[in-house]
């Protein structure tokens, strides 16, 4: 659940649907020359160092590199309000954390006494959602959803949900047209959602209308795509070549990796 | 709170999620056939869309997780939808995460697989095939049988949101004692979203039986989509 | 001057104004600018064509008047009222009605009553009001006992009256009317226009069709490069060479003259949809 | 009668057929029958202008041809050959090119280069094989560099010419166009004319619009009660009253007189998209 204030603007209709088709980059790519296959898997591999590590000093320097990642891919500084959601759950961390995890005594309000482990702990966390967000963006989200999803079967996923991702994101965006309109509509209609019986019962019609025209949507589009051919069987564009630069990149990430796994370890003991 | 992100819950559960998200999606991308891919995208890209809406509930507004009402409709197809729409959020706007998306899912699938298979031979029962009068354009569920249906949808779309949050809590706490408050905090705020969510699925099952039952299909089995 | 007489005059000018645009300049984010320096004024009972290319920006002025968007330069005057935030375009909402391009988009409840009930219930009428009000627009529209019905399984051209209805249930004093006839076939079409035409509303028309110009406008105005221009509509007669399709039940001769009625024809052929 | 002859005057009627409907009966369930004995034969080479009121069965027609929909009585044969079943027009529905009425229901993929690919992989061609098809059919209709493009983000003209390369990429030989022109401005239909006159295929076309039919057609058919009928497609002059909106630059004078120069009238005002 994602707490909102409610105000005259729609924020949905903020969301950026769009950026899932183009990607979320608005400057240029530095990483564009690499294959998408490698940067799904750097960004795979370093998700899961991410996730292992221990101490704040690495953390700190993996979260530096992250924001360098997400630079080099162009992800537009805009980009971070989509996070917000996220350091909500932060800060609930950060205030209940301490007070749970036993140790040193930072401060004390009444019986509760907050741990400086348990303020580590938090910060840890922080540095660590981040970091992944933010490396994800820069090596994956600027590629544009059709790259990544070829990628994703190249690299052996199911054409199954490959095939259901793809048709997935252009529906997406058509259906979220579609509820644009629907909700102009209603407010060209004085309609301001309230929390009242009427604005939730509009709001349950308006989701059961989106349904009910996605099923003729549906049927639309599978009579389109029987017209060419289609035989339950599915096939992909491959693009792309793995070039001698892509294996250099991936031997880079896979020692980056390495290293600040090593380095976390390190500096934890020390 | 449904997103957990990465780098809260630790490594054993991380494990259990990711094997037991790959089982289950395996299991239902079986029952779904090629030929229904085309329906299954885009109720999936419907059900992506509603999750967007915001609702209003006191002086804020929350949005929908749908999966109860994605149980309802859609049945073992919710959970590759249900991936799907995780997967988008984690990747393009950093809600959740991407180690974690096996958790974040097996939390969102597991109630709506069990909304499926408690309600949905409920709503069968409201929407069996009947004969209408030639020409005749009136809806063929009656009120009251909309009635029961507003009140299995309640049911259903209150029960996936509080077994999710059960869901959520669990992974905190099998994360690590320290996470015991937190977990508290998020559970509570599933409560108010459990009431909405289950006025809300009312709302929309009792259109959907009076406006196309055929979005439910009723007529079919579970996996409708396999056999559509 | 004596001072009643100037407030009269400034009073004079303001009244009968129903909505105006004052040097509005308008561009979606991220792309060039779509109006500038736009001017238009709506008198009651005005009824006003608005025509223009795809994407010259005709939808956009009707939200912008409606306050579904709002301007990055001028003003928006609805009813006199300098319109600004989302609040002030709330207050006069309900007095203006906008009629979508696609009725689809406008129809999302179950039923048609609920659905023309749905305006008068956001102005805060009584549920019970709401009902007397919308069964009574169903009327007007010749749309008695459509109430029950389901608004998914109505035709296109039902769809567009229905549609209407929603609009009129709130009692605008400006109709805002999106190509009102687009995508309907003939007979629905003028069903549509006689109605239209027996209302008393102002209107401000998008449209390019020549019978819905004909029967409902006065003047018209041609949005073109994000300015408006005023276009003279009247009525002559043509003669020019064009293709025409003619129905000939098989067996009939088809040599017949087509010259020789000129320069009034009167067509006397099944071809209404495509009698240009 | 020597049975050569008998054999190969059976062929000569069947090679050249390239789609034929005998006797054809078709109702949605649950609804009264829409078509009835119903016979339709596209020749090689032919392009036939399908017309007929709003709900009459265009659309179905044009699904029961390319197997979309199955018949309740009579046959459906494509090149020559009887199809019944899914498999039967599996086989012949790459040999159909159906352009829908709405390009969005027709463009699935994310990418404008893997729209116009999916069709050839189906037809079991290799990914190189097929992007490469692609690529040159975009640059056919003028889309070089089009590939990479989100679909989404294509205009309404665009992505009617790139639902029509989707198509082009089977390399059909009868090309089915439901109404190819509906919702796209006087430019881009123009454009998207040259290119459709300009393919070597036979058409069976749906539409309304006298710019279609004049440029495209060689013959009309109605689809009325259920029924074809032959219509026929001529060309004259006509005069008959009617509006006429006129463009006049404000500070011109619009005392002008219409009515001198009948009966040929060459029309000197901007008003293109209105010049009916
Ligand atoms: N939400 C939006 N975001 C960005 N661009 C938009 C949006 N809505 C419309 N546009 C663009 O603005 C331009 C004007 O659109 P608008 O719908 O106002 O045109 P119109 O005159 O109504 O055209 P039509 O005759 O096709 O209805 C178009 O180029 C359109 O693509
Ligand atoms: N899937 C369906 N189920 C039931 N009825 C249908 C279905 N599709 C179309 N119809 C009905 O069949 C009739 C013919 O529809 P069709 O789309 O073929 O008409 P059309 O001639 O193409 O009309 P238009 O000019 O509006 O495109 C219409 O009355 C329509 O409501
Ligand atoms: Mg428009
Ligand atoms: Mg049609």
């Amino acid at each position: 659940m994602r707490l909102r204030r409610s105000g005259p603007a729609e924020p949905s209709e903020q969301l950026d649907l769009g950026a899932v088709a183009t990607g979320i980059g608005e400057r240029p790519d530095r990483l564009a020359a690499l294959d998408p296959r490698v940067r799904l898997i750097s960004a795979a591999m370093l998700a899961v160092t991410l996730v292992s590590l221990t101490s704040l000093t690495s953390a700190f320097v993996a979260l530096l590199a992250a924001i360098a990642l997400a630079l080099l891919g162009g992800v537009p500084v805009r980009r971070l309000q989509h996070l917000l959601p996220l350091e909500l759950l932060m800060l609930l961390l950060l205030i209940t954390l301490p007070f749970s995890v036993p140790g040193k005594s930072l401060l004390e309000i009444g019986s509760l006494s907050a741990s400086a482990e348990g303020l580590r702990l938090a910060g840890l966390i922080l540095l660590k959602a981040n970091a992944v967000v933010l490396s994800l963006f820069g090596l994956v989200a600027v590629l544009g959803a059709s790259q990544v999803v070829h990628a994703l079967a190249r690299l052996g996923v199911p054409a199954k949900l490959c095939h259901l991702l793809l048709l997935t994101l252009r529906q997406i965006l058509l259906v979220g047209d579609e509820y644009r309109r629907m909700r102009l509509a209603m407010r060209a209609r004085a309609f301001v959602p309230r929390s009242d019986r009427h604005s939730w019962r509009a709001l349950g019609w308006l989701i059961g209308m989106l349904l009910v025209r996605s099923l003729a949507r549906g049927q639309r589009l599978g009579e389109a795509m029987r017209c060419r051919g289609f035989d339950g069987r599915l096939h992909l564009l491959h693009r792309g070549r793995w070039r001698r630069l892509d294996s250099l990149v991936l031997a880079v990430a896979v020692s980056v990796c390495v290293a600040l796994f090593a380095f976390d370890r390190w500096s934890h003991a020390a | 709170m449904a997103h957990i992100p990465d780098g809260v819950v630790s490594a054993p559960v991380l494990i259990t999620g990711a094997l037991g998200s790959a089982v289950l999606l395996g299991l239902a991308l079986r029952q779904v056939r090629e030929e229904a891919l085309p329906q299954a995208a885009v109720l999936a890209a419907a059900f992506f869309v509603s999750s967007l809406v915001s609702i209003p509930l006191g002086p804020s507004s929350v949005h929908l997780l749908l999966n109860g009402l994605m149980g309802l409709v859609l049945g073992w197809a919710a959970v590759p939808a249900l991936f799907v729409a995780l997967l988008l959020q984690a990747v393009f706007f950093g809600h959740g995460g991407l180690v974690v998306l096996g958790v974040n899912t097996l939390n969102l699938a597991i109630p709506a697989l069990c909304c499926a298979l408690l309600f949905r031979p409920l709503l069968a029962r409201l929407v069996e095939p009947r004969p209408t009068p030639a020409g005749e354009s009136m809806p063929s569920v009656t009120p009251q049988e909309r009635r029961r249906g507003f009140l299995i949808g309640l049911t259903a779309g209150a029960l996936a949101v509080l077994l999710t949050g059960a869901l959520v809590m669990a992974s905190l706490l099998l994360s690590g004692e320290a996470f015991a408050p937190a977990a508290r905090v998020i559970g509570i705020t599933f409560l108010p979203l459990a009431a909405i969510e289950g006025l809300l699925t009312g709302v929309v099952i009792a259109f959907l039986l009076r406006v196309e039952p055929a979005v439910l299909a009723l007529d079919q089995p579970l996996d409708r989509l396999s056999d559509a | 001057m004596p001072p009643e007489m100037g407030v009269s005059l400034t009073e004079a000018s303001r009244v009968g104004v129903l909505a105006e645009l004052v040097e509005v300049g308008f561009g979606y984010p991220g792309r060039p600018p779509l109006l500038q320096g736009l001017n238009l004024r709506v008198g009651e009972s005005e009824r006003i064509a608005l025509i223009g290319p795809n994407g010259a920006g005709k939808s956009t002025l009707l939200h912008l008047i409606v306050g579904l968007l709002r301007p990055t330069a001028g003003q928006v005057r609805v009813l006199g009222r300098d319109c600004r935030s989302e609040a002030d375009f709330r207050a006069v909402r309900g007095r203006l009605g906008l009629v979508f391009q696609h009725s689809d988009d406008q129809l999302f409840c179950p039923t048609v009553l609920d659905d023309v009930a749905f305006g008068p219930l956001n102005l805060g009428r009584t549920p019970e009001q709401a009902a007397a009000i919308a069964e009574r627009t169903l009327a007007v529209l010749g749309l008695r006992g459509y109430g029950p019905r389901v608004t998914h399984r109505l035709s296109g051209g039902e769809k567009r009256l229905v549609a209407l209805a929603t609009v009129l249930a709130m009692e605008p004093q400006l109709l805002l009317l999106d190509e009102p006839t687009s995508g309907l076939d003939a007979v629905s079409a003028a069903r549509l226009l006689d109605h239209l035409a027996g209302l008393p509303q102002a209107m401000l028309i998008v449209s390019h069709e020549q019978p819905v110009l004909e029967r409902l406008t006065s003047r018209a105005v041609l949005l073109e490069q994000g300015q408006l221009q005023p276009v003279e509509l009247h009525r002559h007669a043509h003669a020019h060479r064009h293709t025409h399709l003619h129905l000939h039940a098989s067996g009939v001769t088809t040599d017949h003259d087509h010259l020789s009625e000129l320069p009034v024809h009167a067509h006397p052929h099944a071809d209404r949809q495509d009698d240009d």
